[in-house]
């Protein structure tokens, strides 16, 4: 078993799913000579030659419009968007035509295709490089949104979404590409697009959260551990359709719950969980729900970088505020 | 491109006149009386389906409708070329050629009446259902002429916009990609001169609307758009090019919307009269009209009975559409996803039973 | 003092605008002789001639651009977007530049500019005229998001949207645009741009809204009032930057909150309402927060549209769930 | 337009070639010693900061840069047709012209090193900061240009863009307005051949990017982008008729990209280095040095002391930068609005206490 980086895992997903149908084809700015800024579609070029890794021209409108016309004609498009504050274009299609397509034909259209782009911070990188933006697309219905923490969970939901008949956006934390390695079997086994993994069980407190921030959530647990608290650690990996079966079984344990997110606070997807918590399990609460997550101002430059970045010691300072309360 | 310079022609191509009169050269098929006669049934099958659907929208029976007054030419003329394993396109204004391309009257109405099932049409399967974002379909036809290409050639996309659509970042960004691909994309711009309340003249500086196609280095014509064997013509010589060698197009088809924008405007309050008045004479049915009859293919009788048994199908049709059942309301869950995920099995549950509460 | 429309108070607030600054210039499709295709903007060419109020060609993405640039250059553009299922396109400049500029300069340039667009259903509009999508702009730092819920608010709103030196997004709900008169004083006062208003006081619940779904909560509390219970109502009526001071205040006095919002549920801005008092407000709460909401569907076409549409029985559904806790 | 047809020229504007010969028309600018002397000292300026900005960001001193290597004739020809009240909205390596234009290099090694102060430059107030979302600058410049024209003119807007900013909606939008609505606008495409790694060829068909002005049906001009004295005179021709007459025009500048796309590129895998070889010969500095020297106008001295006070000026600015306090934290929630919200004061004390906590 080959031990891969999370953009590793990446391109071992796109390379097995492109092995395994050739209706799969790769579009973007930079995907094939250069293999993407990121190197996710490194040697895919070589591979499934220039029909099916495709440079598109600088446009993101047309990369994610033609994904459309190409998934509604039977093909199964993978589009790379280069960074997240560049995916803001592609909203209209996204919105206005790929969640809709099946809706709007009543299913005689629809729209397998796959959106990827790196999201989030932490990487010292230029402005617009570094957004967490993923709330945009949790609000829209006929989407799927997910989002790995690792090196195995990216190769399994994005065979998944791949593999899906329905429209995917799925985003990479950057922040994670190259931080570690961990054994990925490439056995093309897809991971289930509508759970959220238990990472840590724990009695005293849940934390959630998805993507780059599960690294910063599981050092919180670990450094809570230390102090005797123990925290169930729940990466939410799919947040549209959001299951929260796994999040409240928790809750209803510890009755005390800590949201991670990088984005900013206000109306982010944390929000989301803390109301459906409120409402369906409001009387297994013992604390009030702390949110982590950006402050509500404009993602900086680097220099200010670490500033923003929710961290551990802020989510351990929530963890306990929510252990005051008994 | 890879293999030539762009072949752009300006000239505005026409084949008869006003009066049916000919004016430029007549394509083969103006000799075929049975294609003619089919192209002159379909213009005038799709103008009594704009005077329906204007009145039922007038009794509240459809919702809001863009009418094609006037436009017949170039939604009929470029279906008429098009395979049936081509694809279409639309905007919202080409009610001719979805017809033509075998999309029932009784569907149409369904759409334009707020029923999705409408869009199901059981003709052209690959069509794509009218676009509501102007231009934002175009981006869909390069994805779609690229599948053609990928799947081996010998097809073509066809997309059409309006003037207004010419404007947009999506019409150059989609014609761009299909110069660069190569791909068997024809563009064609309907321009009625007008987008709502905003005419040409303030759309654009541009020579023509076909000059946009140097932006992207394809293939450029100009036709006028009243005269439906010109623009059958040009448009069956561009898809021949596409669906042969790959080779995209943009066609600006000129014509005038005779017509309000909408059932919801009131084009009064913006365009002279006697502008719209002027152009009357120019309108494409009344043409083709005098050269059946100049053929001395068209007598009164067919006129008669054309009229009777178009203005019959589409009563009918309309009939049939006012009979239909509406959709249980569940029906906005069941087809969001191939198979409704369990996170929302709730609130359809919630729906289906009327209870209030969450969600 | 007139009896304005909700979309006269509009008209009646830009014409005031323009008369006492110059600088306020307005552009976008069909502004000029037509008068927008609402009549927002009708007489105004008249009065203030085509270099100020003028029609755009079809192109959204300029239309917010180019306020961008208007406004950094010493203008007050205030832009209109035909449709809000438009604004998507218009999210790359609002979320990548309008929100930021003053940001990104540290305050050397600034962005005082207005997009108004209508926005939610209800009028048995086509698809993508029904729309309701503020969660998108209220989760944008830097932006504010405004929604008037009657004539009067529209006028005192809008006015200080213009007057704000800030980017905001002004959503007019299309629903209220002609269905009853108010009387308007055209005084030139605005309303404040960071608070709620109380729309009617209530000891046993709190029903908080915005938009046109305030006329709907209103007629719920009317219904839940013959049954003697006293519900709360609050208008948002600035999304962004939220102020919750009001629905905190009503709240810890009612125990009880239901959340209404045209939009679909999930990572809608209710959302984050709840959120905010499951953290802040939690023990002051006696029932579930509840969000009555439209479904996560794509808005369907208008025969389904009522069936989507929240309205006074599901809004007194949810409130009487609330009451059953005490 | 209004007035009058687009005046386009594709033909590739030239002064003076390789070896600093005259290969075309000298504009009157090339007479002037002076004046040439500076269009030599504000290139050499700028690559003497270019490698300064690389070895910083090599020792982790400064974020990932873009060079301007090679294309500094571009960035500095046009900045000095440009007057001081006209506005720049440039696009992310356009150093040389914010440079002439009046930014510091100090305020430049801010921005590229990730300070948001670096934007806030004391020079030319009205200039844009680097745009980083390519072309999304392009619909400002045209926002900008038409304050000028409300304004009463006599004012441009030059905003630039890449190769690969040419195929976005943005660029056509924008264009298209300042072509319909007649405002002074110069946008200038630096055509280096190269976006990322996708070469010219396959980013667009267009028989040449100025070829894109037709489809807003505005003027046209190419100019050597290697040639500082064809581009200043074509960006000086340009901005006279946008100031003058509010006429817009589209220049393509044709030059090459010599060095990686940023500092986190490796041009190597997607670029031969043949193809960089063979464009050396043609970089701007050494072809104006060589002009220079023919005239009689530049010595060995002259060289040996310009790179000496170019390298001291920029080894001075890189210390001064270096010394600077780091804004605190705070200063992302300063600047967000005019006045902070109420609602943003806890988020904003909670980040000055360091408490952690919500938000
Ligand atoms: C992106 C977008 N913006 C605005 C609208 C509202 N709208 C509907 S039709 C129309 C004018 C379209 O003009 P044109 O492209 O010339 O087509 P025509 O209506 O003349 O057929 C506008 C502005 C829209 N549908 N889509
Ligand atoms: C909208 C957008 N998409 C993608 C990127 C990532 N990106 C940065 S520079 C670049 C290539 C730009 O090429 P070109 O316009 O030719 O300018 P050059 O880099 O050659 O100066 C890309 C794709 C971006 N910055 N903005
Ligand atoms: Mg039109
Ligand atoms: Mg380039």
């Amino acid at each position: 078993m080959a031990e891969l980086t999370l953009v590793e895992a990446v391109q071992c997903a796109l390379a097995r799913a492109m092995a395994e149908d050739e209706r799969v084809v790769l579009l973007g700015e930079d995907v094939a000579d250069d293999g993407g800024v990121f190197r996710a579609t490194d040697g895919l070029l070589a591979r499934f030659g220039r029909e099916r890794v495709r440079d598109a021209p600088l446009s993101e409108v047309v990369i994610a419009g033609a994904s459309v016309g190409l998934a509604a004609a039977g093909f199964r498009p993978v589009a790379e968007i280069q960074f997240m504050g560049f995916m803001l274009s592609t909203l209209d299609q996204m919105v206005n035509h790929a969640s809709r397509l099946r809706n709007r034909t009543r299913g005689r259209l629809t729209c397998p295709m796959v959106l990827r782009a790196p999201y989030g911070g932490g990487v010292h990188a230029p402005e617009h490089h570094s957004e967490s933006m993923e709330a945009l697309f949790a609000h829209t219905p006929g989407l799927r949104v997910a989002i790995p923490s690792s090196p195995s969970k990216a190769y399994g939901l994005l065979l998944a979404a791949i593999r899906d008949p329905d429209p995917v956006v799925f985003l990479e934390p950057k922040r994670l590409y190259r931080a570690y390695r961990e054994p990925v079997e490439d056995d093309g086994a897809a991971l289930p697009l509508d759970r959220c993994f238990v990472l840590r069980e724990g009695g005293d407190v849940t934390l959630v959260s998805w993507g780059a921030m599960l690294k910063e959530t599981l050092a919180a647990a670990e450094a809570l551990a230390a102090d005797g608290i123990e925290a169930a650690v729940i990466d939410v990996a799919t947040l549209k359709p959001l299951d929260m079966t796994e999040i409240a079984r928790s809750v209803a344990q510890t009755g005390r719950c800590v949201i991670v997110q990088e984005a900013p606070l206000t109306a982010g997807f944390g929000a989301e969980i803390a109301a459906r918590l409120a409402d369906e399990n409001l009387f297994d609460l013992l604390a009030p729900i702390k949110r982590v997550a950006g402050w509500d101002t404009v993602m900086p430059l680097p220099r200010l970088e670490a500033h923003y970045m929710p961290d551990p010691a802020r989510i351990v300072a929530a963890a306990r505020e929510a252990m005051r309360h008994r | 491109m890879a293999d030539a310079a762009p072949d752009v022609d300006f000239t505005l191509r026409r084949a008869i006149g006003p009066d049916g009169e000919v004016v430029g050269p007549l394509p083969d098929v103006a000799s075929d009386r049975e294609a003619v006669t089919a192209l002159y049934r379909a213009m005038v099958l799709t103008r009594s389906f704009d005077e329906k659907a204007i009145a039922l929208q007038r009794t509240g029976r459809l919702g809001t409708y863009a009418s094609s007054l006037g436009q017949e030419a170039v939604s009929v003329g470029v279906a008429a070329a098009m395979a049936a394993e081509d694809v279409l396109l639309p905007s919202f204004r080409e009610h001719g050629a979805q017809l033509q391309r075998g999309a029932t009257p009784v569907e149409l109405f369904q759409f334009w009446g707020g029923d999705e099932r409408g869009n199901d049409f059981k003709g052209p399967r690959g069509d794509f259902p009218v676009c509501i974002p102007v231009s934002s379909q175009l981006p869909h036809a390069a994805g779609v002429a690229l599948a053609m290409r990928l799947d081996g050639g010998g097809r073509a996309a066809v997309a059409v916009c309006g003037d207004g659509g010419a404007s947009k970042g999506d019409f150059y960004e989609a014609i761009n990609l299909a110069g660069v691909w190569e791909l068997p994309l024809v563009t064609v711009i309907c321009n009625n001169r007008w987008a709502i309340s905003t005419p040409l003249a303030r759309q654009t500086a541009a020579g023509t609307l076909a000059h946009k196609a140097l932006a992207a280095g394809i293939d450029a014509r100009r036709v006028d758009g009243n005269d439906v064997l010109a623009v059958r013509a040009v448009a069956a010589e561009c898809l021949e090019r596409a669906r042969a060698d790959s080779r995209p197009a943009l066609i600006e088809a000129v014509t005038y919307r005779l017509g309000d924008h909408t059932t919801v405007d009131d084009a009064t309050r913006y365009r002279d009269e006697a502008e719209v008045k002027e152009h009357w004479p120019q309108e494409p049915i009344a043409r083709l009209r005098a050269y059946l009859v100049a053929q001395d293919w068209w007598a009164k009788e067919d006129e008669t009975r054309l009229l009777k048994e178009s203005a019959e199908e589409i009563a009918a049709a309309s009939e049939t559409y006012l009979a239909l059942d509406p959709e249980p309301p569940t029906a906005m869950f069941d087809h969001l996803y191939e198979t409704l995920p369990p996170a929302l099995a709730a609130q359809r549950a919630a729906l289906a039973g009327g209870t209030g509460g969450d969600g």
